[in-house]
Parts: C-alpha cells; structure tokens; sequence
C-alpha cells in the first residue's frame, strides 16, 4: 500500500511543488533544474514506445490467433511495422548507429513520403467532403440558435474568399465590395472572441482546479483505477 | 477525385468486384503510360513511389463510397507503417541520443561518468514504465508518471494563470477605458466621435456582455431560470454564434488540403503542366 | 551675428542666467555646472530586482534645474583604484523619459518619485568580459609550419585568412574558404593547446589526452581517409563536442562570478565639453554595489496570490462536499441521453463505442475527465448486459481504461464479461487512428457512440461517419475549435467545461461536485472583475483619477 | 434521434451527390486558368511589415510544427516567410516541434535556399545564411531551455554542425537575442505553446500562421498583443504572397476556395428553402 500508493502521491506532490515554485525563482539554479527535469523527461518518454508497439500488436494478434472477422487484414499491419523498421534499421545501409543520410534517398525515407504521408493527408482532406454534407445535414435554421449558427457560419465562410468581394461590389456598389469579409472580420472579432474568451476562462479554472486535485493526490485516476 | 476508385465490399455482388478490379487496371495502366517507371531515363524508385502514393490516395478516397478490402487493405498497412516511423524515430531521436550514446558513445571517461551521475535515475524510471504491461509489476509504473504528471500540474498552474487568466482578465479589461482615453479629444457628434468612440465601445460592450454570459453559462451551482435562465440563453447564443464562425472559417482550410491532394495528383501523378 | 554663449554650460547668457543665475564671471564655470549636478545623497547602486544576478541599477536624482538634453556618464570600474589608473567603463545616459525610472515601473513600481530619478541598468558581464582564447597569430602559424603540424601550402592559407580582414559578404568564394579553414584549425589548436590543462584538471585521463594528441590535423575528405583515421576523426569530432559543453558550464560559471562581483561607480555630468562630477567632500563620490541572484519574481505576485486562494477555495469547496454529500449540480443536456443511447444498443444488440481523442495524454484535463466517465458508462453498459468498444491512441490511456472498464464490469457483478481486447489501442498516430476507428464503425454498426476527451482535426472525420451508421452520438471536449463539428454532426455535445462537470454529474463524487463547486466560485470572481473593474476603470479615465494601480493587479508578467 | 435504414440510404446517396459536386468544383478551377483579385487582410500585413522592417541580418526563427497532413496549407506560407527572410538578408533560424515534420521542413527549407540561389545567384548556404536546427523532443521545455541557453539546448544542427561558433549564430545566445519569431502550427504543441513558454517569457515579438482551423482559437492573443500578427490558412499565405508580389500555389489555390465556398453557401441555402418550403406545405395541409 506504502509502495503502490502513498509514495507515488508524495512524489507527485513534491516534484509538483518544486515545479510550481520554480516558475517563481528568478535564480539560475531554478533554470538548471528545469533543464535537467526537461532531459529526464525526454529519456523517459522514449520508452513509451515500447508500451505502444506492444498494446498495437497485442491486439492484432489476438485478432488472428481467435481468426476473427477480417483477421486477414491484420497481416498487413505486421507487413507494415515490420517492413518500416527493417529499412530504418538498414538506413540505406549504414546501420541504425548512424545519422540518417541527408543526401540521398533512403526506403525509411521512400515508406514515410509514399505511404504515410499521402494516407494521412488523404485522409485529413477527406474532412472538405464531411463539413459540406455536415453543413449541408445539419445547417438548418430551426430555431434562434440554430439559425445564429447557420448565419454565423455562412457569412464567415462567404467573406473569406475573394469571389465574396465581386459580389459585394456586385451588390452595394463597387465603393462596399468589402461588405462581407468585414461582416465576416467583425463576426470573428466580437461574439466569436467574447464566447472563446469564456470558454477559455472557464476551461483554465477547471484545468488549475485539477491540477490542484492531482498535487493534493485527491485525483488519481491516472494512476489506474484499481489499486493492487 | 472522390469518386471512388474501388466500389464494394465482401458482401456486394460480382458486378461491384468486377469495377474493383476494372478501375485498378485502368488506374495501372495510367500511371504506367505518364510515368514510365521503367524507361532508362526515369528515376524508377519515385516514379514507383508516386504510383503508390496515388493509388493509396485513391483507396482512402474509396471509403468515402463504401468499405471495401482495397481500403481494408491500406488501413492496416498505413496503421502500421506509421507504427514502425513511430518506433525508428523514437530510436533516433530519443533513445539513441540521450540512452545509448551517452553510455556507448562517451569520448572519455568524464563525459561517460557525467552520463552516468545525470541519467541512470531516468532510465531506470523510464523501465518502470514499461512495467506498466504486466498486471503483477504495472504499479511500478506509477513512479514515473507519478513524476511526470506532477511537475505537469505543478507547472501548468503558474502558466494557465499567466496567459489565459490574467492577459485574457486585461485584455477583457482594457479596450473600455483605453476608447475613452484615446477618443477624450474628439468633439461630440463628429463622424471621428462615432467611428472612434462609439463604434469600439459598443464592440468592447458585446465582447464583454459575450464574455460575462457565456461564463455563466458554465455556471453550474445555480439552475439556469428566470434572470439566470434567460442570461445562459444569452451565452448559449453567443456560443452558438462562435461555432457558426469557426465552422465557416474552418472550411477554408479543410477545403485547402483537398486541393492540396487534387494538385498531387494532378501535376505529379497525371503529370499536366503547371 | 554671434550670440554669446556661457563657457560652462554652453547656453546663451541669457538661458544661462535664467536658470541658474550665476555671475557673469567665465571663471566661475564649476559652481554653474555644479547647480545642474544631481544631489550626492540621492546618487546610489541596487540590485535589480527579480533577475536571475546578471545586473544591477544606478540610480540619481535628476536635477530640478537640469540643462535640456544634458548627458550623464556611468563610470564602472572594478576596484575604487581602477578610476586613477584609467581601468574603469563608461556608460552614457542621455536625459530623456526613457532613462527615467517611471519607465520601467516593473523596476520601480509607480511612485510619482519616478519621474524624477534617473536609472542605468549596467550588466558587468557586457564591461568585462571574460577572456577569449587568443588567435592564431601569423608567428604562431610559422612555427607550427615549422613544426610540421600544418603543410606550407595550409600555412598560406591561413596566413592570407589571417590577414584578411574584411567582412564576410565581401570575401571571394576562395577567401571564404580560407577562412573556414583557419577557423576550423583555431578550434582543433584551441582543444590541443587546452589537452594539458583538461588533463591536469582530471576532465579526461592522460590515456585519452595521449589519444587526442595522437590525432593529426589534416583536411582530407572522409572519403581519402582508411578506417583507422575515419575512426579517430569521429572519435576526436564527438570529444571535441563534449569539450565545448564542459567549457560551456565553465563559461556560464565564470559569467555568474564577474556578475557577483563587486563593482565601483562614479556619476558625472557631461555638458559640452566639461564633465563634472557628482561630488562629496571635494572628490569624486564612489559609489559600490554588485548583482544578486533574487529568489522571487515580484512581477509575479498576482499570479502567485490568485494561484494560492484558487487553489485555497477549491480545496475548501472538495472538504465541505465531503462532509455535506449531494450539492446541487445543474442538469446537463446530453447527459440524461447516455441511458438512453446505452439502452437502445442493447435493445438492437449492437456495441457501444466509447472513443478517446486523439490528443489524449493521461496527464491532459480533458483526458483524465473522460476516463471517469467512461468508468460511468461501462458500468451502464455491464449493467446493461451490453458490450462497449474502447478505441485508444495513447498507451497509457489504454493501460488506464483497461483497468477502469474491468474495475466498471466487476462493480457490476459481472467480471466474467470484460474481454480486455475490447478495450485497444488501435493506432499510435492521428490519422491511421481515423482510418482504424471509421472501418470499426462502420463495421461494427455501433447503437451508441460517446466521443470524450482531447479531440483534433478527427472530431469530424469520427463523427460524421459514426452519423452515417445511425448511431446515436454523444460528444464532449474542451478543444472549442472542434466542438463545432460535433455540435453539427452528434446528438448531444458537452462544450468545454461541461466535459469536466459531466464527470461529477454522472458520478456524483463528492471531490468533484465540490471542485466543481470551486470554479463556479472562480467563474464568479472572474465575471464581477471583468465588470467591476472596466467600469472603475473608465470612469477614472473620464473623472480624471490615476487608477493605473488597478489595471496593475492584472498586468501578467 | 433514431435513424430508420430507409432514412440512412437517403442520406448515403445525398452524401455522395454532395461529395461528387465538391470534387467537381474543386477539380474544375485547374483544367480553365482564371484569376480573381483580392486585398491582403490587415493581421497578414501587420506581420509582412513587422518582418519587412527587420534589418539585414536580424535573426528570425521560425518554427514550423506541422506534418505533411497540413503541409497543403502551412508550406505555402513557409515558402513565403522564407523567400522574404532570403530577400531582405535576414537570417533564419528554422526548427521543428513535430517529428513527423522535420524531413519535410528539410526539404522545404532546402529547396527555397536553392531556389533563391539560382535566382540571385548569391550563395545561400546552411550555417551562414540560414541554420536548420532539426527536431528535438520537450516541446514545452525545450523552449524553456532555448530561452535559458539556445546553443545549450541545440549544441548541434540538423546537419551535426556545432551551432556554438556558427556564423549565423553569431550574437544569438538564446531567445532574448532573437529579433522575431513566428510559428507555423497545425495544432498542439504549437502556437500557444510558443507564446506562454516562449514569447511570454523571454520577450520577443511573435508572429504566427496556422491552418484555418486554430486561427479563431488565436484571436485573442492578437487582441491582448501577444502574436504581432497571423496568417491563417491558405488565404493567408495567399495574403503573404500578394504582400511579396510572388504569387505562387496558394494564389492558385484562392480560385478553387471560392468556388467550393460558394458551393457550399449554395447547398445551405438550398437545404433551408426546402425547409421552409416543407414548413409552408405542412401549415397549407394543416390549414385545409
């Protein structure tokens, strides 16, 4: 109990207190030992990795062992991993020792540039489709708010583009064809700014409150919930 | 673009398998006539490597139609894939620079023992925190996160107080007086009096009355009734407003990283000039 | 015409009888300048306050009748016998409202005193600063062309780098490259020079000062060179760099002496061409001080103190919920909907899915909310005798829901129906997360899908296809830029600090009713602050009262 | 609000009609070439002019924490800071808070120097005319450490340089010594990140560009001047770029937003008249 529980708190309790004093203390020794915090936490964050690869794998290969749904698929996850961490450990063949060469192409290099890269983007524009049938679903001016949102939305989005500025010109004469993007300025500048302003407010108060919580030890949740 | 490369999933009809493998073909023999991967003169690894990127593009795209096992497929693979970046540049960037070099690559003894004074705690702390796999030892774990998350909370209050409590307090605070100061001179009724004057303080009003509601609004000791009831309202339509807003905003960007796609594979798969 | 002018101060007679009417006599020119002098008693040296001891202030009355623009030399030297030997610095102030104390009112605070001292800000670091190694001087190149260290063809080189003084931009291609040389030489000398020292001192043992004399200076590109002097030109490459760290430590250490240091000031007034010096009995007055090392940011007060009594109330607030269980919490929409959500997929038989975002870091507010509701939700779900689905990004948050689901279906009285699998980290990275997460969903065809925690870019790409499966979606994170897209696309959404409240909604723990309870406090001081203050604020602005001191309370430095 | 399969095979097919429109206005704008003229917005100007009135030789860092998946948007904007940083002589300092950045940022930075040198035909080497400090994990800490000792906490470029006696270095011994700085950010950690550790703390101005999505998260930052000024998304590099007079992709880019935009105001617009039309039948037959 001393051992899985209480030491743990104190410790959290303590360093908490040396960080949170320190942010105070313009003498240099506060700066020396926030550098060597920062390069603990750069060692121990490296392992890390090890718990992630494991949990991934863990999972896939139950999925297989129990031949579940579509466990076929799972192969190609070790194809991926394992293919990805044999050209980065050959590193165009200098070894997983040296510096990765900067002149030339590597596979590491090739896997990163024709595969993640081109899935991750694909699927980060595949948001452009959502917020049009988002928009298009759920854009409909039922009630105040709902129609606040909707108006909010489209005048924005209207005066952000330069067509917006034809049109105005179009509209009120060439002397206003900078009616919306300042509409759209203004939107930003008050209500949007206001609302932000509170939530952010809010938000840092329930942030300090919890950290709060977690140096008193009263927060422990991400110590795991059960105890032993 | 979007209209999807592949269309079916296991359980669809031959018709959609028979599409599945016609648009591969089609696509194959595209990018084999623009590219020419294997003529002399191409540089076949990124020739290749652009045929990947485009036909992974295409099967993501896909999913927008349906599932199917060509998306299958590249999800695993692209889970993968970056599960395997994810561990080479944790070896390059973290491991390998502040574990394995400091004790097998120290060019003396001092620097060696300097490593040692400085970075055995971390270590070891760092292995405890893999013990957090194992149901009998996980609780070792607990020590570095312990550590961790401390002087996380501890340094977040300080820093949440500074930038998001008190700048965001003068800021909320400033634009009243500062009007009035700046605008004290300008004679009353004159288009400079409305436009300087009348026009930021009722700016600053809304920003502040905004504020003020939609602090309220979060406001969870009191129910939400007459007066209170009504000032939520308040906040919930400002919040309302703001939403609106960055939705609008946001398109823009969403809609650049489509372009950004649709000029892959414009001018480096189908290779049409600029 | 030439209008006469006073040899002292140089202004017109007139101006110069006017302000400080002395006679007409030319030879009286100390008693003239001596009116404009500052007043001894007021000339003295402090430390600046809240740094970290790299400088210290001076400070001196200004005269009620100083000349206009008249400058004031700073004379810092580094004992009182330095001023006759010519060993001391000179730093310049010019009168203006700059160099005024009231400048810096984080110095000096706001007292209408301000405006009437002068202040210099002097760091002894920049006056003396430590010694450089020396460069290469042309003997020096000779001998050591003598000495075979170098090749003759090297030795012109250098020399021609060494006598070229031009500016960088100015150098011929060939030029540069000389120069390069010659500096990447002076670095491998300095390190050779430096081997004694270093070994006297114990940073490397004789064997290792042996191996870095053993390795020769040449230029040859790795390629020209075998194995053997490959490895020794790496080895020598990385002992240089941790040479350099150690001098850097050294450095910073000797820095901080010359700061700590003691040092002697004298104030003078410059005026045309005579300078006269502030004076006490007859000679020069000197003056001593040296920087600190403080232990306190003052600017920071207002933090501290809002940090304290925050904290103070919430603690108090959490207390009186434990001894006073059940305060009232507002309902919160959406949250009445997760039986509803968990009971309709139990109804069609599907899986619930409980979705981290994927920012979530066990250390996060947001993060740590969701756990505690997914623990709520699991135990619905158990109870429901339905399956719920965690999907993961971050390890340990894995590691932690785990136990929390397992903990949920124990409570529950039915440990037997936790599969650890159901809870899984299904991707280490944002997007491949996307892609995992939506081919689960859309095969799975979850009832229910509550959305939690620390969500980026993914909110829309989970939620929109989570609402082409017709599940029902339940939403909360306190990133606002994304809850737009959950407002859009989900059932329910919490907004921002709903999220954390949720947790103390559907848990009804004490801790967190009575930290929520804290905030609202909070809340409250913030909104009669932001009201109250503009107000008096503004109507100091139009009455005409210097409220500076209030708006000070807020000023975040 | 339960959904009955017929009502979600609707949905699908109205999606993808949708999606077909948007892929189509997007794709058309590339086959016809047009042009369209637009003014910079105030906050892209204030941070061109604060930039264009560094002198030669000030040292601007700039921290470019994106991934490829936002690159569409931010590489725009990087090659605009950079090719004005290369115009004006100032000198870069470039870093990276995002792994998965750092090999593109290498190459953006690499290809600008280049290209900049084959325009001008002066020489623009790493180390001299601008320095490349690669990634390095702490984020938060790491701009502590910065601001405590740069060279301490970078004692090596990306290319396994020394920064310690680096000519582009000179004069720089940590943040306080920097003339400017601007982020480049597509999330966390990212611009305010860089505001409450860096800018905040060791005093030089900020200026920030991010993708369209986080710019109103920095409104009030601007507001209560802690960011000198903002780009965001691909209008503001388009902006920049103006500002430059070197249009360049995100110029393009500008013609296939407004058209998908409109698209967009189009189909809300829609979706609402047939709202209030189903309104208006339903009080008709409730009338009758």
């Amino acid at each position: 109990m001393v051992y899985k529980r209480l030491i743990p708190l104190l410790l959290v309790f303590v360093i908490g207190l040396l960080g949170f004093v320190q942010e105070f203390v313009p003498h240099p020794l506060s700066g020396q030992f926030r550098e060597e915090m920062t390069m603990w936490f750069r060692v121990i964050g490296g392992f890390a990795l090890f718990i992630g690869a494991y949990s991934l794998l863990h999972m896939h290969v139950a999925r297989i062992r129990r031949r579940m749904a579509g466990w076929g698929y799972s192969v190609f996850v070790f194809l991926g991993a394992a293919v990805m961490i044999a050209v980065g450990l050959h590193n165009g063949g200098l070894g997983p020792l040296a510096a990765e060469p900067q002149d030339r192409m590597t596979w590491f290099k090739w896997g990163y540039e024709n595969i993640q890269v081109p899935c991750s983007a694909t699927i980060f524009s595949i948001l452009a489709f959502f917020m049009a049938s988002a928009a298009f679903r759920t854009f409909r001016a039922r009630n105040v708010g709902a129609a606040l949102l909707l108006g909010a939305a489209v005048i924005v989005m209207f005066g952000r583009v330069p067509v917006s500025e034809a049109v105005g010109g179009w509209l009120f004469g060439v002397g206003h064809s900078g009616v919306f993007p300042r509409a759209a300025d203004a939107i930003m500048e008050y209500p949007n700014l206001a609302a932000q302003r509170g939530i952010m407010l809010g938000v840092s108060l329930g942030v300090i409150s919890q950290a709060v919580r977690i140096l008193f030890g009263i927060e422990r949740s991400y110590l795991g919930g059960s105890d032993e | 673009m979007s209209e999807p490369e592949t269309r079916t999933d296991g359980k669809t009809p031959a018709l959609e398998m028979g599409a599945l493998a016609l648009l591969v073909v089609v696509f194959l023999i595209v990018s084999l006539v623009r590219l020419q991967p294997f003529s002399p003169t191409a540089d076949t690894a990124s020739a290749i490597g652009i045929i990947v990127a485009a036909g992974l593009t295409f099967v993501m795209y896909s999913f927008l139609y349906r599932d199917n096992p060509l998306f299958k497929i590249a999800e695993n693979l692209y889970v993968g894939v970056t599960l395997g970046y994810g561990a080479i540049m944790t070896w390059r960037l973290s491991l390998m620079p502040e574990v394995y070099d400091p004790f097998f690559n120290s060019p003396t003894w001092g620097a060696f023992w300097n490593s040692a004074l400085h970075r055995t705690v971390p270590i070891i702390l760092g292995v405890l925190l893999v013990t957090r796999l194992s149901r009998k030892y996980g609780w070792l774990s607990r020590y570095s996160y312990a550590l961790m998350i401390g002087w996380g909370s501890g340094l977040a209050i300080p820093l949440t107080v500074h930038s998001y409590i008190l700048q965001q307090l003068s800021s909320a605070i400033a634009p009243f007086h500062e009007t009035v100061a700046h605008a004290a001179a300008v004679p009353i009724f004159s288009q400079a009096w409305f436009f300087e004057l009348v026009l930021p303080a009722l700016g600053a009003v809304v920003v502040m009355i905004g504020t003020v509601a939609v602090l309220f609004y979060f406001f969870f000791s009191v129910e939400h009734k007459r007066v209170g009831g009504a000032i939520s309202r308040l906040g919930i339509f400002f919040l309302m407003v703001c939403f609106g807003a960055s939705f609008g905003y946001t398109v823009m960007g969403r809609m650049s990283l489509l372009i950004g796609r649709v000029q892959f594979l414009l001018y480096e798969w189908l290779k049409i000039p600029k | 015409m030439n209008i006469p002018t006073h040899p002292a101060c140089g202004m017109t007679l007139a101006r110069c009888l006017a302000c400080c009417g002395v006679l007409l006599a030319g030879g009286a020119s100390v008693s003239a300048a001596s009116a404009a002098v500052p007043d001894p008693n007021s000339f003295q040296v402090i430390d600046l306050p809240s740094d970290d001891g790299s400088a210290v202030l001076v400070l001196w009355a200004r005269p009620d009748n100083e000349v206009q623009g008249v400058r004031y030399a700073v004379e810092i030297a580094r004992s009182a016998t330095d001023f006759e030997s010519g060993g001391f610095k000179t730093e310049v102030v010019t009168s203006s409202a700059e160099a005024l104390a009231s400048a810096k009112p984080e110095y000096f605070g706001r007292s209408s005193q301000n405006d009437r001292r002068y202040f210099a800000e002097i760091s002894p670091v920049e006056l003396f600063p430590p010694p450089k190694w020396p460069k290469l001087t042309p003997e020096r190149l000779n001998e050591l062309a003598k000495a075979k260290v170098i090749t003759q063809s090297e030795l012109t080189w250098a020399l021609s780098a060494a006598e070229n003084t031009l500016a960088e931009d100015k150098l011929s291609a060939g030029e540069k490259t000389d120069r390069k040389w010659l500096e990447d030489f002076q670095g491998y000398m300095e390190i050779q020079d430096r081997l004694n020292e270093l070994a006297r001192t114990r940073v490397i043992t004789d064997a290792e000062l042996a191996r870095a004399r053993s390795v020769p200076w040449n230029t040859r590109p790795d390629a020209e060179l075998s194995a053997a002097e490959k490895a020794k030109r790496k080895w020598f490459e990385s002992f240089v760099g941790y040479i350099k760290t150690e001098d850097r430590k050294a450095r910073d250490a000797q820095t901080a002496a010359i700061n700590r240091a003691t040092y002697y000031f004298r104030l003078a007034v410059l005026d045309g061409a005579t300078k006269t010096y502030v004076e006490r009995d007859g000679r020069p007055m000197v003056v001593s001080g040296s920087a600190r090392a403080n232990l306190f940011k003052w600017g920071k007060l207002n933090n501290l103190i809002f940090s304290l009594i925050f904290g103070a109330v919430v603690l108090a607030f959490i207390e009186v919920a434990r001894r006073r269980p059940g305060l009232f919490i507002r309902k919160i929409a959406g949250l009445d909907a997760v039986d509803e959500a968990i009971g309709r997929s139990t109804e069609m038989d599907c899986p619930v899915f409980f979705v981290h975002g994927g920012g979530s870091d066990v250390g996060d507010t947001a993060t740590i909310a969701s756990i505690s509701i997914l623990s709520q939700v699991a135990r619905r779900t158990a109870e429901h005798d339905s399956r719920v689905h965690v999907t993961n990004i971050d390890p340990i948050v894995t590691a932690v829901s785990q136990e929390v689901v397992q903990q949920a279906y124990t409570l529950a009285g039915r440990p037997d129906a936790y599969n650890p699998d159901d809870v899984a980290l299904v991707a280490t990275d944002q997007f491949s997360y996307v892609a995992a997460v939506s081919g689960a969903m859309v095969r799975e065809q979850p009832g229910a899908i509550f959305f939690m925690g620390y969500f980026n870019a993914e909110s829309l790409l989970l939620a929109e296809t989570g609402a082409s499966t017709g599940a029902i979606q339940v939403a909360g994170t306190d990133q606002y830029i994304q809850l737009p897209f959950f407002i859009t696309t989900c059932d329910y959404t919490l907004i921002g600090e709903e999220l954390y409240a949720a947790s103390a909604y559907l848990s009804r723990d004490p801790r967190l009713l009575g930290s929520l309870r804290g905030q609202d406090v909070g809340k409250a001081f913030l909104m009669i602050t932001i009201f109250g203050v503009s107000v008096a604020m503004t109507a100091a602005v139009v009455v005409g009262w210097d409220f500076t001191w209030l708006m000070d309370l807020f000023i975040a430095r | 609000m339960t959904r009955s399969p017929a009502d979600l095979l609707r949905l699908r097919r109205t999606r993808h009609v949708i999606y077909l429109l948007v892929a189509a206005v997007v794709v058309l704008p590339y086959l016809f070439q047009l042009s369209m003229p637009f003014k910079p917005s105030s906050w892209a100007e204030k941070l061109y002019h604060r930039v264009d009135s560094l002198k030669s030789g000030s040292h601007v860092l700039l921290s470019f924490d994106y991934d490829p998946a936002s690159s569409a948007e931010l590489n725009p904007m990087a090659q605009a800071l950079l090719r004005h940083c290369f115009a004006k002589g100032l000198v870069p300092i470039v870093m990276t808070h995002w792994v998965t950045g750092v090999s593109q940022v290498e190459k953006l930075l690499r290809d600008t120097a280049e290209e900049v040198q084959k325009q001008t035909g002066k020489p623009v080497e790493s180390g001299k005319d601008y320095v490349f400090l690669g990634f390095k994990p702490g984020t938060s800490n790491l701009v502590l450490n910065m601001g405590e000792n740069l060279k301490a906490a970078f004692d090596k470029d990306f290319y396994k340089q020394p920064t310690e006696s680096m000519p582009a270095l000179t004069g720089v011994q940590s943040l306080k010594n920097i003339d400017m700085a601007v982020d480049l950010a597509a999330g966390t950690p990212g611009v305010e990140m860089w505001i409450v550790y860096g800018s905040d703390r060791f005093h030089f101005p900020l200026g920030a560009g991010t993708t369209a999505v986080q710019a109103p998260q920095l409104y009030p930052f601007i507001k209560s001047n802690q960011l000198v000024g903002l780009l965001g998304g691909l209008r503001g590099a388009a902006d920049y770029e103006q500002l430059l007079k070197k249009p360049a992709d995100a110029t393009r880019g500008m013609l296939a937003q407004s058209w998908t935009h409109t698209l967009l105001v189009i189909l809300i617009i829609g979706a609402n008249l047939r709202l209030l039309a189903g309104l208006f039948r339903r009080k008709r037959t409730r009338d009758a």
